[in-house]
């Protein structure tokens, strides 16, 4: 069986120092292994950002795509290759920025595939610019005199579409951070996880301390319950999204996958595709 | 007697008119005439003029009839916007119901109660019938023909309608041969019986990537590329496979590049506007030299358009759209039948060459029904290109990836699919090393896009020019592309009359462009016309950028959104020459 | 001053007959004078679809422009001049798929128009595929066996985003309609409107009677407080999104053109736009 | 003493390249010397070999150099990957720290503790300081230049601060002073003392946007374009305007689209992958005659590419992106001065013509930093075209809409925006009547078409084709695009040394192309050498498109990522005649 280990390879991230995504792919590798893959069976798709280049350094198949599609070409895959564990990976400009409208859909989807946003709240490879994410009021190259746009809620937005599998977590707190991707991964549907992961070099608010003194684990919280949708929606609006835990999950929805009339269980790529004479024959009867 | 014979029904969209032609043709078909229609039709649902257009013949045409013998008309729209068609001597039909009148003076005219006819059967549902029974009397079809049609359609609900939409026919078909009898200029000759399909270039499309193996198809809807993905819809889930309605194009087509890393065959349908918006993933695909197919049915651009008629303005799009510089190859298929092959085709250069494949119709070939000769399974197969099975696979050296991006002769590196124990890679949109990780070296850069750039200069394609050209030295050479091959062809026959000689050349494969074919088609010919609906010439320019000859070639262009008449290619060339 | 007449022109819609669309433009036009609007101060800008031609029926500035862009250019054409009344319209394709991200971040931004979703759960253009509001289990053209996703929930996201008017109608009551659209044009900031407005001819589930029998209109609730954003969250998912009226309303919320500095009240169109020599002249003083 | 000189700075991304390559250009500039820079960097934050490239001239060039003369290090890599460059007798001066070492023989060097000194003054962040003082004494520059730049830097933290890093200047001088002493061939001659402006051409772009009056910019940031942005961002707050960075580039152009309808002048900014993104929406300006202005910085594709490098690869994509056919202005200025004026020049376009405008640069000419001559307040003009104002307007009939469409002799109509009150009118992507209203009629519609793509037949542009040609006859044609031309004139130099008669021809104007200039300098060369640097010679394939000659013009193409140098050019041209 793979250890972390063997999720890891020789390439150094060119991340800076402290960049919080080294966390993310840390978690990413520790849950690879927790949950019992192997690395060829495993793929990792990433946008373009910071963040994006987290495909390149794991041990498994790794797609690094175009900026905010990271989510379509991830379904397509598992679309193709259902023994595929398929995760998705971006930040959250890539995700809340050009591709809000794939995650959105995504979630509403539910195919088996798991997606962390490495929310930074900031443009990081673009050298610092506001995201969709940035409270009002964030100062930074493009908003030298304040951001004026509130923030995006992506937990709200999350439950609101009715995803199956809707969670929180923290760059400093890394086994959180592991257990829920693991659960994310075992989860059977769309699960989004998204990650407070700081930038060091660009955003000096939301800050590993920042984050510390202002989140509240809800795992902590013994009355919450994450299989109500209504209460964590009511949660997570109360906290203004600052919360870290399993927020919510729906274990009866079933997968996109298994729902598609006639999808096998054998992945399509396995299956034979030529087409048999007499299957060819009957197609062409309509047209008789 | 007659070999040939035009009829066209019109009426406001929403009453039945496609319902009308499909009847008649499907009767016809079944009696081994060659069909070739044209459905005109606006963007809204209900209401506006709509009509179908059918050219009957003995032997196979692959073209609209500049005129028209006979026109059933279901309102005085249909009648205004249409009569200036009807040939000398052709007759109108039209419904009493609306107190038809028609002003050209050479054509015969006739109200026919069809609406009174069919709301005393039951529902003026049935006008259709009775519109298809005067016709078939018009020009001597035995109606038994249509007890199997009618028996298919209707037998659901029940005898009873069958034999009330049977009754509809004869009633339409009696009142006809009461009032006019039979006139020879119209009664059509009979045909060989041979068993034939009808189908449309879209359905074509559709089939043609079942037997290709696609299992999944990420689409969004657009008129007119919808019915490939409604074909699809229909037909996938017998074969294990699905379609997925995204939530745009952007998604579709980066879902099919997932799906195609993933190493199913993938692939998208859609028209112009939707192609603008792939454009960047059709780069990622020819960067990352994963496999492709895009089906764009071309409609009337830019923008949105005419979005119901017929143009042929997406080649430069398609040949450049995405920024920066990646191969593509660009197949036009030029008959509903070539759809079918062109497009099992387009798949196996997608994986063998391990880039996008562009296959371009326009809407007039992919909405059109045509008779095709049956489609030869034995024609169909497979090749998935240098694709590498587990058993050829050696066991990577520590730290080492599987070089997705080997340099090789051919430009073409094997290729492996996530899964597989031995193939673990990198693939990014980014310039990378041949292990796919991110790179910048110049040299490598250099040699990376040398490989992607020069590998497409192989392939190989089926007639990637269609030639008839019977004349060593020709005074003219006509070129084409798409749905224009017959109504050139037939154009081509005039100038022949009149004493020209002049080859046919059709372009069925834009990029790589088809040079040394073209070029020495071109050295024969004293003058080379481009036959294209579009505004700017586009293919011609291919022709003068990759063959030269620039001072031999003008363009013949159309652009109002309807497919050309036989007798405007005539006439336009003539005026050229 | 202007009568509903005067926003009327001489075209006959090429809608169907019995289109929810006709409702909807009817209260467009009388929500214009009720709000004492001219014709040539008002500018309706739409998407692609059945619903994006209703900018040609109305006698105002009218921009028919492409498949789910009708946001960003209605944004656009307000930052130019903000003394215009701006309406975007469109269809539920056009505003909750391809355009979703837009509809995302037009209600974040908060710029003030009035947006109006001509929603009949199915794209009617393209004759009768499912669109993201239809509902699981929809037979259509595209899902004969049934479709195998939830519908979208507009106003759960709306409020997500923090839109600041949230609100709901249905082309069957076309007095409360009209009375919402007005009070969208009245609010200063992004304004969302869903509609209800039937296709006849494609969606036979989602009828004129289906709403009348499941819909709530919350303005009979007394109780009902839309400026209260979290209970109107509650109250959307109760009701499974099945109401209508305001549902929330915020009306400290600033817009964005007031929100930018030094933007002035003065349209950008209107004031002059060649620069001042000693502005030049300053300009360069950085390159020196 | 010497006239020009090479200079170039290299360490890790993040430890202050940049501003050691700033502060020693700023003082070179304001001593009158003429400044070409370069930046090489790469796709991440921190960390990554970066360089700073400086050639300073006492004449005008604008192109970098093939070698260097000084070379400084702050990290081995900086020396491994350009030692290279460092000609023969050149000097590299290495920060001691890491312990440099040089395998070069011929080049001369010296370990200097740069860190040291500075940490010995306070904070290792002042090594930029040392390493521009040890530059000023290798080169005879006198350090009081660095007062005035160094106050207004520092002045801010405290004089302190701004006397701590003089001191910093003055140790690095002393240092090499007394280890080298002054060698006569670094010394540079003295400059002309006249002012200039030192700037990038995104800043210049930014700059041409404020004076042509743009007052809102819609955009989403990308590599190398995202500095047209800052630099709006900062400055049309000025002028009661504003950037708003949005979702993403479709909601950019849209937006911008949106504001352009409403009457303001609005553009936005990309590079390559923005540009795809952006198709549809150009198709929508086009059709619907919606003035918009688009600035593509290049750079190196396909798909994300080489986002931190050069090339000139998206001027297919801007000529062809968009499905079906509208008309585009395509504009590349060829210096940052230029690239000023164009940007003037190109609203000016956009609303003269109605169309959409694209303004590609390339990643050189956005990024690099070059001296300018002052720039011309009156050469800024403002047209807005056939705009009506109020006064122009008669009151509409009843019933009756603005012509927006109106046929015209020139093809261009009359304009009007929202808010004028006759002027009501409406505005679709779909195919319109001269009113606006959707309109499928097929005259309309050819009349419409010819309407658009030929309307900007006309087009006046400053210099289409910039001409250096002084011979009648030539031996050769250099042609070229973009940021090249500086370095093309310094390889014609060359060649014209070596006995051959050469002409320059630069285009500046894409589309529209120049046919009748670019032929006749054509027609007096006997070979003409399209450099380009991209992989498939897009402008080489305009000028075989448009002015045919295809046999006499080759390509020299350079598509690594990295601009020519001068000798690359020359080298390439000899080899190619
Ligand atoms: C179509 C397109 N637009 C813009 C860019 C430029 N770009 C690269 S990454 C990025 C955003 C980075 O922010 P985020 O997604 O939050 O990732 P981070 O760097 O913060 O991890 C942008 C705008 C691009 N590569 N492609
Ligand atoms: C980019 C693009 N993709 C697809 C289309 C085709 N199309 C036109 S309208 C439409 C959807 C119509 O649905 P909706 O937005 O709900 O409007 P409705 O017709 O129902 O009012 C589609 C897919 C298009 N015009 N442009
Ligand atoms: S810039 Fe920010 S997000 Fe990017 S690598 Fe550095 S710390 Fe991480
Ligand atoms: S198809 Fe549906 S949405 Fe379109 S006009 Fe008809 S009823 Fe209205
Ligand atoms: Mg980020
Ligand atoms: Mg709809």
């Amino acid at each position: 069986m793979a250890t972390f280990k063997d999720f890891r390879n020789e390439l150094k991230p060119n991340w800076c120092p402290g960049c919080g995504d080294f966390a993310v792919q840390a978690s990413i590798q520790r849950a690879a292994a927790n949950v019992g893959l192997e690395p060829h069976n495993f793929a990792v798709v990433s946008g373009i950002g910071c963040s994006g280049r987290i495909s390149g350094y794991i041990n498994a198949y790794g797609l690094h795509g175009i900026h905010g599609r990271a989510l379509p070409i991830a379904q397509g895959l598992k679309m193709a290759n259902r023994d595929l564990t398929v995760l998705a990976a971006g930040g959250d400009g890539d995700g809340f920025a050009i591709g809000t409208n794939h995650t959105i859909h995504a979630m509403r989807r539910n195919i088996d595939i798991t997606y962390v946003v490495m929310d930074n709240n900031i443009y990081g490879l673009t050298k610092g610019q506001t995201s969709p994410r940035s409270s009002f009021g964030t100062k930074s190259k493009s908003t030298p005199l304040g951001s004026i746009e509130p923030a995006l809620h992506p937990l709200e937005l999350a439950i609101s579409t009715g995803a199956g599998f809707v969670a929180q977590a923290f760059s400093g707190d890394i086994n959180q951070l592991t257990k829920i991707i693991e659960a994310g991964m075992k989860h059977k549907g769309f699960a989004f996880i998204n990650v407070f992961s700081p930038c060091v070099t660009f955003n000096k608010v939301n800050t590993y301390d920042w984050y510390k003194e202002n989140l509240v684990n809800l795992e902590e919280d013994a009355s919450y319950d994450p299989t109500n949708r209504s209460m964590a929606m009511q949660k997570v609006m109360e906290n203004e999204g600052l919360v870290t835990g399993i927020i919510y999950q729906n274990t009866e929805r079933e997968s996109y996958e298994n729902l598609v009339p006639n999808f096998k269980q054998e992945p399509i790529v396995k299956q034979d595709i030529m087409i048999g004479k007499e299957d060819f024959t009957k197609l062409l009867k309509e047209f008789e | 007697m007659i070999n040939q014979l035009s009829w066209k029904v019109g009426g406001q969209q929403g009453e039945g008119i496609d319902s009308t032609g499909e009847i008649f043709a499907v009767a016809l078909k079944r009696q081994g005439y060659h069909l070739y229609g044209y459905r005109h039709f606006s963007s809204r649902i209900k209401g506006g003029h709509t009509n179908y257009k059918i050219r009957v013949t003995t032997e196979p045409v692959k073209a609209i009839s500049d005129d028209l013998d006979i026109l059933i008309a279901f309102d005085q729209e249909t009648i205004d916007l249409n009569i200036h068609e009807l040939r000398a001597g052709g007759i109108c039909i039209a419904d009493s119901k609306f107190n038809p009148e028609v002003k050209k003076e050479d054509v015969r005219f006739l109200s026919v109660p069809i609406t009174e006819i069919a709301q005393n059967l039951g529902t003026s549902l049935m006008k259709n019938m009775v519109a298809v029974g005067a016709s078939s009397a018009l020009i001597g079809l035995p109606l038994n023909v249509f007890n199997e049609v009618v028996e298919e359609m209707f037998s659901k609900k029940g005898q009873d309608v069958v034999d009330k939409n049977m009754q509809a026919i004869h009633e339409g078909a009696a009142f006809i041969t009461k009032e006019l009898g039979q006139s020879e200029d119209l009664l059509l000759a009979k045909a060989d019986g041979k068993k034939r399909l009808f189908m449309t270039g879209n359905e074509a499309v559709g089939l043609g990537c079942l037997a290709a193996g696609v299992r999944f198809m990420p689409a969004y809807p657009i008129t007119p590329a919808s019915e490939v993905m409604e074909y699809l819809i229909k037909n996938l889930p017998k074969f294990g496979g699905t379609v997925t309605q995204t939530e745009d194009e952007i998604a579709a087509v980066t879902m099919a590049i997932g799906a195609s890393y993933g190493g199913a065959r993938s692939m998208t349908s859609t028209s112009g506007p939707g192609l603008s918006l792939m454009q960047e993933a059709i780069g990622l695909s020819g960067i990352t030299e994963t496999p492709l197919v895009i089906i764009d049915v071309q409609r009337g651009g830019p923008s949105t358009g005419l979005p119901t008629k017929n143009e042929q303005s997406d080649f430069n799009a398609a040949l450049y759209g995405a920024h920066g510089e990646i191969p593509k190859i660009v197949i036009a298929p030029n008959t509903v039948e070539d759809a079918f092959y062109d497009t099992v085709e387009a798949f196996n250069l997608a994986d063998q060459y391990q880039c996008p494949v562009i296959v371009l119709t326009d809407l007039s070939l992919g909405m059109g029904k045509q008779t095709v000769e049956p489609l030869d399974y034995d024609r169909i197969s497979i090749d998935r290109g240098k694709y590498l099975g587990d058993q050829e696979l050696p066991a990577l050296e520590e730290n080492q990836m599987f070089k997705r991006y080997a340099f090789t002769e051919d430009g073409v590196s094997p290729r492996v699919i996530p899964g597989q124990q031995h193939g673990i890679h990198h693939v990014t949109g980014v310039e990378h090393a041949e292990n796919g990780r991110p790179f910048e070296g110049t040299l490598n850069r250099k040699k990376m896009m040398e490989k992607r750039l020069n590998k497409i200069n192989t392939v190989k394609f089926t007639n990637p020019i269609l030639e008839q050209a019977p004349h060593a030295e020709s005074d003219l050479l006509v070129v084409g592309i798409g749905s224009t091959q017959g109504v050139i062809t037939e154009a081509i026959g005039r100038l022949e009359k009149d004493g020209l000689k002049v080859n046919q050349a059709h372009v069925r494969l834009v990029s790589p462009f088809p040079v040394n074919e073209m070029k020495s088609l071109m050295e024969k010919a004293k003058k080379v016309v481009v036959v294209e609906n579009n505004g700017t010439g586009q293919i011609a320019n291919q022709i003068k950028l990759n063959v030269g000859m620039g001072e031999k070639v003008s363009s013949l262009l159309k652009y109002d959104g309807d497919p050309f008449l036989p007798a405007e290619i005539y006439n336009g060339i003539k005026g050229l020459i």
